[in-house]
């Protein structure tokens, strides 16, 4: 009772895991953002708003932050919320397994104290700037204490079958077509949800879900699961509302590989950032839904864009410029074959790839294009660094210092999606330090503004284009994508007609 | 009988474990870490990753691996399957259903088209209507299926509007009863056809190629001068003489219709064993691939336990040892 | 018994021709052939391989091997009822009911997959008998003199030998009491010992049934053990007709002497042996005149190469030489020599 | 006088599969049981039986394609198994072989002439003109002109055309014995009696030994000077042609006897 | 009727010669004859078929599709006619001396090839590709690697049957050896469904790697016709060319192996010789 209406979103496949806290999968993300919470939610500006928790403070050295929870929250099977999950989940889940967050709770030395049932203290070992914005549910979800505490959280059956505090309680999975969630009667914001029901269908060929969107089978499209070509038969369809250009930022990129010799020489990276059409490839490979590369960090965030150092004056599109540049560089037309391996599954990379192909075999300069699969892909660049250059793609999460930091920091592991060009200079490194510990933005942009002046002219990765994204939704739903994240607070959702 | 299949079981053992065996080390021997696609698209901490590793045994060197691997499929145990977090056998079984459904309906729709179609083609054999099938087998048999899936959904989903264009059943519920299965069915429709379409004209082709065959022998002269009918003649006689190669097509191509799926399924988004492969491969998810391959392998091998022994009790020649 | 001469026949072929091929490239394989069997009577048909035997057996149930054979002209009287004028559902009561066929290879005329009883019942259950089929079918083996019948009925071809399964082709010819069989080499497969039991065997029912026989076949041993009338055929026409006896003792035509002279007898040495010169042509590629006259050690240029000879009736029979009337074809051979 | 082929108490089984049983149980059949026969120079020995009764398979186990079971086969005196080299390739050569299928025995992708040089290339080791021209003679021979014929497949020469050529390839080693596998079985009538006087002439001519297999009675009579009777993989008779016509003396044979059509009508069967 | 006249008898069959002969030469041709680079493209993306300078139109990149078909043979070829070489190269090797030999080494290598026919071919084919990366040699070698096996159990029937044949006794009693029965007596007559398998192997190789590069696994340093099919998934409803010509360059080329293997069965099959 109370809710109505079944909303059909659609996925792509079946996600690995329910459990937020140990997977950044976006399907995941999707369908557990509806069951569970974090202890805030990032609205359309970036601001943090209370979600479990209804306020907090933050010490002014930056290194404390006081969280007050709500009362009265109940898990979906019928036990309270305490302060205890919450420790719980940030020290034993996400501090440990969460793949994004659990780097950055280690670095900071992330402590919890739950001084009461209603109150979480979180201590760091030094100041970061973009804290809050990572205590979303897609990066710090709070999952209940009393299913995970046991051996082993990531074989635990509760990650088939979530229990949290969300507007949305799990329904049921049938494997390979769907997932259905149901109204949370219990829910802690009295009357909401609106909807009855949720059904996430699996869509696995893309060229399908435009088509079930437009018929009404389905009543939500993410851009993640959107065809680019299919993008202005959305825009141009009434029935539909889009929503356009808010998002987080993500760039696509190309990684030179500096200790290669030929690149280690800065005139040949140069060199092809005159030599690739970036407007070519928005307009051909995302079909107009990109803005060519601004710099180092893209043009997402506003707030820290050095122009006189973008690429637009330093390097426009100038095949001859490049050729010059080659020649310094020593290296003569049609004696070089460039590695490119880049990760097959992923559509876009392949036409990137074939129109870098023809820009620089315009230049004299041959590319030998190596799609992998995935985790080959990843040994191969991440592990070996047996590469010329690599496509790839980089996604902000909310924050430069959150999402852009691992493509310049120095890196010597072998992660998957660090910086695997071998590019290492101190300064950048002190200098994304104080991007992401500052408190002040105005600060932060200063040392931005300075990163990318050093970074576009080192240029240890290129940067492509920034991605824009078409979410879209039937005009049946009211009061869609309130955050920043399209996945997030769907508890305000309601269905008419 | 019972002694000649229990004969060709034990013979077939030995060939399931080479599978098993060649399979899993095809797979071990492959660059890359599944681990890293499992933590997604951040850096994990290398503790994070070897606790992983180690969880689901992937730090034991290869040999080790595969004894276990081999000890547990013994004891019907296909493993844990780390992308989804399940025991491998749950995961199929949840898919079986839909498989065996799809790739039930092709065999069984192709089965009896073609052999009709065959049929009606040798008997008019050299006159238009004989041409026409061929022409039209030839074509369905050349046409990629997985072009041929897309232009399907176009026509007839996209376009026409018929039928839908993927799924397994309406996406809000079926409606009860018969009504559902009706509904049903039409999801059914196309990816079914797709799937059967190459198998199809090919059994048309050697049902017409072995009633030709077989409609010009002495016993079928003899039959006739008996006075039987035609049907008789066809039935009774010619098609069961053509019936061996028939069943043989037939019996042969089951693993390639399964392995069809795969393309048939993930192109018309029926949630069957294919497209798991097809995902498990993509995710590297090794248990569920070894078992998949395991059982098309079996699959193949017991259809043709099936035909063999089909063809035996069709044929009286062959001896029953 | 002897057979009832007198009686209307009751198979007459007349001027029966028979065609491998459409239009322009259609071969005439048997032309003009005229014969009559009576009731109780075994006709043979004899010749060398490729002559058109066969292809007149086939004609007369209009059911041949090949779709390109056809009947082109000609009548095919069964007790005066014309099958060629016959629509493809009433010859089909014809066959199996009113005329048996046997053929030459019972291996290759029984269908491999189908027990013999079924096979034997199935011209029962063509022609619409459904009762008492079992009986009836046990019944037949049981003449055919073959032991423990109901078990060799649940047979399959492969499991009995070839003289049992040349009994089950007889068996299933004779279902539905016929009155007419037509054998063609029913025994041409079998070994020696083999063959003398069937052909026993088709004497004593061509005299218990009053069954008319055309026996097809090119050993004149069997012939002369069986038949009472004798057609020979070569290249597609029948030139010499006439009763058993005095074909052996005076054949007319010198194809016929010669077939005769080459049979090995108990007598015969090989450096003694006789045989017939050259081969019988393709089917169409038939020399002008008289088409024997390329072997012939009689013929004369100037008339066996020009002028067709006509079946002339003599000496209680009819033959088709030019010189049949004359001395030297009684002896056509030995002056050869 | 001391044979030149022949065969000492030679079996030869063959594996039948048993019904029943749980795994594969072989039962082995004889096919020939302890048959001993000699063949001398110059003679004509025809075997006849029953189908089935072993008699090609004896003729293989002669010619060195079946190895017997038990028992030898010796030529000139000496074990088939314990010739070696240059003796193995002169019994090659000396024992040669026609078979009954006119058109299974030649490849039917080779011209005649080319199938009648095979022996002489490699059971004689001739150059490939020599071979070719001492092939055409030998169809000349055979009666088949070799300027028509040279050139011709199997499938476009008559049965017995073609069973010359096959004698002609026989006759091609130069052979001392020839094995004939019931070689005119297949004939019509008229050109059975070409092909066996072509034998018999060669014999005669050549001093040809001849294996005479066949189940026709009037074959056996025109060609052989001693007969042995096969029944059941056992000889059961052995005597000359003469004798064995004139009195039989096993059962078998007699009922051999018996059932051949006799050409004369006026004793038709009752 | 002679041989040639036999296989030429039907249109079906001159169709797919000439296809045949017509893809050989463009392939040969390809780069002389393509109005454009294959692999470059420019700002006119997505020209319908017959507009200014593009006889069958663009793709999502500006390239020309007729081009890009016409570089597509070389690859589909290539890898249909390498592949059934070494596969035919195989499956004789294996099949004569299985079949010749007998005894222990034939349930010996039928059993190995019973193995590789238990593989579903396309999954394997796709797990290698998928797993090792893609090229061309590696996809020739993998499609072969599937498809001997047929070839191997035909060629082995055929020479078990023929092995025993009389012609060939014959020869083994005129002297020949082992080498010589099989060279020149046995495998020229088990020549027909050697040469009707390899045609259809050709056909069956050309959709393996247009499925593989359909599944985005072909080499993308090179034009294929299933990587073409591939790019034009995401724009089948906006530009029904990009897809159209390709789809239909591999269905004739399939559909003339076919019909060739078809009609080399008859023809070789002196049985179907009147039908
Ligand atoms: N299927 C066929 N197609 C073409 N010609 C045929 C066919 N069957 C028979 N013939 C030809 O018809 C002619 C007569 O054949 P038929 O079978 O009647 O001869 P036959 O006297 O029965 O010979 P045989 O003793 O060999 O059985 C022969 O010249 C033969 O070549
Ligand atoms: N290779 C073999 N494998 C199994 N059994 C065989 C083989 N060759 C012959 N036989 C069997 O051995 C027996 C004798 O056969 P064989 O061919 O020697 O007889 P035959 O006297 O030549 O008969 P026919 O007159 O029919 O040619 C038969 O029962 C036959 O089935
Ligand atoms: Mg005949
Ligand atoms: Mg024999």
């Amino acid at each position: 009772a109370g809710g109505k209406g079944t909303a059909v979103l659609a996925i792509d496949a079946d996600p690995p895991t329910l459990n937020l806290g140990t997977t950044s999968d976006f399907a995941a993300g999707d369908i557990s953002a509806k069951i569970l919470e974090g202890l805030v939610w990032l609205d359309k500006d970036y601001n943090p708003k209370p979600a479990l928790a209804t306020a907090w403070t933050v010490s002014p050295d930056g290194k404390t932050y006081r969280f007050t929870l709500r009362r009265g929250v109940k898990w979906h099977d019928g036990r309270e919320f305490t302060s205890a999950d919450v420790r719980y989940s940030l020290m034993e889940i996400v501090g440990k397994l969460h793949p994004r967050a659990a780097p950055v709770f280690k670095n900071l030395g992330v402590e919890v104290d739950a001084p009461d049932a209603g109150t979480v203290v979180v201590r760091l070992q030094k100041p970061y700037a973009p804290f809050l914005a990572q205590m979303t549910v897609f990066d710090a979800p709070i999952l209940p204490r009393h299913i995970y505490e046991g051996p082993a959280v990531v074989t635990n059956p509760a990650n088939q079958r979530p229990v949290g505090t969300g507007p949305f309680k799990f329904g049921e999975w049938k494997r390979g077509t769907s997932i259905t969630l149901v109204r949370n009667e219990q829910y802690w914001d009295a009357g909401k949800p609106y909807l009855e029901a949720i059904i996430f269908q699996i869509i696995p060929q893309a060229a399908n879900r435009v088509p079930a969107l437009q018929a009404g089978e389905v009543d939500e499209l993410l851009d993640f699961y959107t065809p680019k070509p299919e993008v202005p038969r959305i825009l141009a369809d009434k029935k539909l509302y889009a929503r356009r250009g808010v998002n987080i930022p993500a760039v696509y990129f190309m990684m030179f590989n500096v200790r290669s010799p030929l690149f280690a020489n800065k005139d040949a990276r140069h060199a092809l950032a005159f030599a690739i059409d970036r407007p070519r490839l928005v307009k051909q490979v995302m079909n107009g839904l990109a803005r060519p590369g601004y710099g180092a960090f893209g043009d997402g965030f506003k707030w820290l864009l050095n122009e006189e150092a973008s690429y637009a004056k330093k390097y426009p599109f100038d095949p001859a410029k490049a050729k010059a540049l080659l020649a310094k560089a020593g290296v003569k037309p049609d004696t070089v074959t460039l590695r490119m391996p880049f990760d097959a599954a992923r559509a876009q990379m392949r036409g990137q790839a074939q129109i870098i192909q023809e820009n620089l075999r315009a230049i004299g300069l041959e590319v030998s294009l190596q799609p992998l699969e995935r985790s080959v892909y990843y040994d191969r660049v991440f592990a070996k660094h047996d590469f010329d250059v690599t496509l790839g793609s980089y996604f902000s999460a909310g924050d430069p210092a959150i999402g852009y930091t691992r493509l310049y920091s120095t890196y010597t592991g072998t992660s998957p999606n660090t910086n695997a060009s071998g590019y290492a200079n101190p300064k950048v490194d002190e200098l994304l330090s104080q991007g992401a510990t500052l408190s002040d933005r105005a600060a932060r942009a200063k040392a931005y503004r300075e990163l990318q002046a050093i970074l576009n002219e080192d240029l240890p990765t290129l940067v492509l284009f920034d991605e824009e994204t078409v979410d879209t939704a039937s005009l049946k739903l009211q009061n869609v994508f309130p955050a920043l994240d399209a996945r997030d607070q769907w508890a305000g959702v309601k269905m008419v007609g | 009988m019972a002694a000649f299949i229990l004969r060709r079981v034990l013979h077939a053992l030995p060939l399931l474990l080479a599978v098993v065996v060649l399979n899993f080390l095809l797979i071990a021997f492959t660059p890359g870490d599944p681990i890293t696609l499992l933590v997604g698209d951040f850096p994990a901490p290398p503790e994070y990753l070897a606790q992983m590793r180690s969880e689901y045994g992937l730090d034991q060197p290869v040999w080790v691996q595969l004894g276990h691997y081999l000890w547990k499929v013994l004891h019907g145990d296909f493993g844990y399957s780390f992308a989804a977090q399940q025991p491998v056998s749950s995961l199929i079984l949840d898919r079986l259903g839909a498989t065996l459904e799809l790739t039930l309906t092709a065999l069984l729709f192709a089965s009896v088209v073609g052999i009709a179609l065959g049929v009606i083609a040798a008997m008019r054999a050299g006159k238009p209507l004989d041409g026409g099938i061929q022409a039209l087998g030839s074509i369905g048999y050349s046409v990629p299926d997985f072009w041929l899936g897309q232009l399907l959904i176009l026509a007839f989903a996209i376009g026409l509007g018929w039928l839908p264009s993927q799924g397994y059943n309406p996406i809000r519920g079926a409606a009860p009863g018969w009504e559902g299965f009706v509904q049903h069915l039409h999801y059914l429709v196309l990816p079914a056809f797709a799937l059967s379409l190459r198998y199809l004209t090919l059994i048309t082709r050697i049902t017409r190629a072995a009633m030709l065959e077989v409609l010009h022998a002495d016993y079928i002269l003899a039959s006739r001068a008996r006075g039987a009918g035609e049907w008789t003649v066809i039935v009774g006689h010619a098609l069961r003489n053509a019936g061996a190669p028939v069943l043989t097509v037939i019996g042969y191509n089951v693993g390639f219709v399964l392995a069809g799926s795969a393309l048939v399924e993930t192109v018309f988004g029926w949630p069957g064993i294919g497209r798991l492969l097809y995902e498990s491969i993509s995710k590297r998810d090794y248990p569920v691939m070894l078992a998949i391959l395991l059982m098309v392998s079996a699959t193949v091998v017991v259809a043709n336990l099936l035909t063999d022994v089909l063809h035996r009790w069709l044929d009286p020649r062959v001896e029953r040892a | 018994m002897s057979p009832d001469t007198s009686s209307a026949p009751l198979l007459e072929l007349r001027q029966l021709s028979v065609d491998i091929g459409q239009g322009a490239s259609a071969v005439r394989v048997v032309r003009d052939v005229s014969l009559t069997v009576r009731r109780g009577e075994a006709v043979a048909l004899v010749g060398e391989s490729g002559s058109g035997k066969s292809m007149t057996a086939f004609a007369v149930m209009r059911l041949f091997p090949t779709p390109q054979a056809r009947v082109a002209g000609g009548q095919v009287l069964l007790a005066g009822e014309d099958l060629t004028a016959l629509d493809a559902a009433a010859l089909r009561q014809v066959r199996g009911a009113r005329v048996g066929m046997v053929f030459q290879d019972p291996t290759s005329y029984l269908d491999p997959l189908v027990q013999v009883g079924k096979q034997i019942a199935e011209p029962l259950r063509a022609h619409g008998r459904t009762e008492g089929l079992q009986a009836r079918v046990v019944e037949l083996l049981d003449l055919m003199e073959l032991p423990r019948a109901a078990q060799v009925a649940r047979q399959y071809p492969h499991e009995l030998s070839g003289g049992m399964r040349q009994r089950v082709l007889i068996a299933a010819a004779l279902a539905l009491q016929p009155a007419l069989l037509i054998a063609d080499e029913p025994t041409t497969a079998l070994d020696v010992t083999v063959q003398s039991g069937i052909l026993k065997l088709l004497v004593r029912l061509r005299r218990e049934l009053q069954l008319g026989i055309l026996l097809i076949t090119h050993d004149l041993g069997v012939v002369a053990e069986t038949c009472q009338q004798v057609n020979v055929m070569y290249a597609g026409e029948i030139v010499e007709r006439r009763p058993v006896v005095p074909l052996f003792e005076q054949p007319l035509h010198p194809y016929t002497q010669g077939l005769l002279g080459s049979m090995l007898s108990p007598a015969s040495r090989a450096h003694a042996l006789f045989s017939i010169p050259g081969g019988v042509p393709a089917a169409g590629r038939w020399p002008t005149g008289c088409r024997f006259h390329p072997r012939c050690p009689i013929a004369q240029p100037g008339v066996c190469d020009v002028v067709e000879p006509q079946l002339v009736q003599r000496l209680g029979g009819e033959d088709r030489c030019h010189f049949g009337g004359e001395p030297v074809a009684l002896h056509a051979w030995e002056k050869q020599e | 006088m001391s044979a030149l082929l022949e065969a000492i108490d030679v079996s030869r089984l063959f594996p039948v599969r048993g019904s029943g049983g749980f795994l594969r149980k072989r039962t082995m059949q004889a096919a020939v049981q302890g048959v001993s026969v000699q063949v001398n120079p110059g003679e004509v020995l025809a075997v006849v039986g029953e189908s089935g009764s072993g008699k090609t398979t004896l003729g293989r186990m002669l010619l060195g394609l079946t190895p017997p079971s038990t028992g030898e086969v010796r030529y000139e005196g000496r074990d088939l198994r314990s010739l070696q080299g240059e003796d193995w390739k002169r019994y090659r050569r000396e024992v040669q072989v026609v078979f009954q299928d006119t058109g299974g025995s030649l490849n039917p992708r080779h011209a005649i002439a080319d199938s009648v040089a095979v022996p002489m290339r490699y059971n004689r080791g001739l150059s490939a003109a020599s071979a070719a021209a001492e092939a055409d003679a030998l169809l000349d021979q055979v009666g088949l002109p070799a300027a028509q014929f040279r050139h011709r497949l199997p499938h476009e020469l008559s049965g017995g055309q073609r069973q010359r050529v096959g004698i002609a390839r026989a006759l091609a080693s130069q052979p001392r014995v020839i094995v004939a596998d019931e070689p005119v079985s297949a004939l019509d009538v008229s050109i059975r009696a070409q092909v066996l006087r072509l034998l018999a002439g060669l014999q005669r001519e050549r001093g040809l030994a001849l294996l005479f297999i066949t189940h026709d009675l009037g074959v056996v009579r025109a060609l052989a000077d001693r007969v042995i009777v096969m029944t059941g993989g056992r000889v059961v008779e052995a005597a000359s042609a003469d004798a064995l016509f004139a009195d039989p003396q096993h059962e078998y044979t007699r009922q051999l006897l018996a059932a051949t059509p006799v050409p004369d009508p006026r004793r038709q069967l009752a | 009727m002679s041989f040639t006249r036999r296989l030429l008898g039907r249109w079906s069959t001159r169709f797919a010669l000439g296809f045949l002969v017509l893809l050989v030469l463009c392939a040969l041709l390809a780069p002389w004859i393509s109005p454009h680079d294959p692999l470059v493209g420019g700002q006119d993306a997505l020209q319908p078929p017959l507009s200014a300078g593009y006889l069958l139109g663009t793709d999502n990149l500006g390239r020309d599709i007729l081009s890009r078909t016409l570089d597509g043979s070389r690859v589909s070829l290539l890898v249909g006619l390498a592949s059934a070489f070494v596969a035919v190269c195989l499956g004789v090797l294996v099949g004569a001396l299985a079949g010749y030999c007998g005894g222990w080494v034939d349930p010996l290598l039928m059993r190995v090839a019973e193995f590789f026919q238990t593989l579903p071919r396309f999954v394997v084919a796709l797990i290698v590709v998928a797993l090792f990366g893609a090229s061309v040699p590696k996809m020739i070698l993998v499609i072969a690697l599937l498809a001997w096996p047929q070839l191997a159990r035909v060629v082995r029937a055929s020479v078990a049957t023929l092995r025993n044949a009389q012609f060939v006794e014959a020869a083994r009693v005129a002297g020949m050896g082992h080498v010589g029965l099989l060279a020149k007596q046995i495998l020229p007559n088990a020549a027909a469904p050697i040469i009707v398998l390899t045609s259809l192997d050709v056909a069956m190789a050309i959709l393996m790697e247009a499925s593989l590069s359909f599944f985005g696994l072909g080499d993308p340093n090179r034009v294929s016709w299933g990587a073409m099919l591939n790019d034009a998934q995401q724009y089948l409803r906006d530009a029904w060319w990009m897809s159209a010509f390709p789809g239909l360059a591999i269905a004739l080329t399939v559909l003339s192996f076919n019909m060739l293997g078809d009609a080399l069965n008859d023809a070789l099959n002196p049985k179907r010789r009147e039908r």
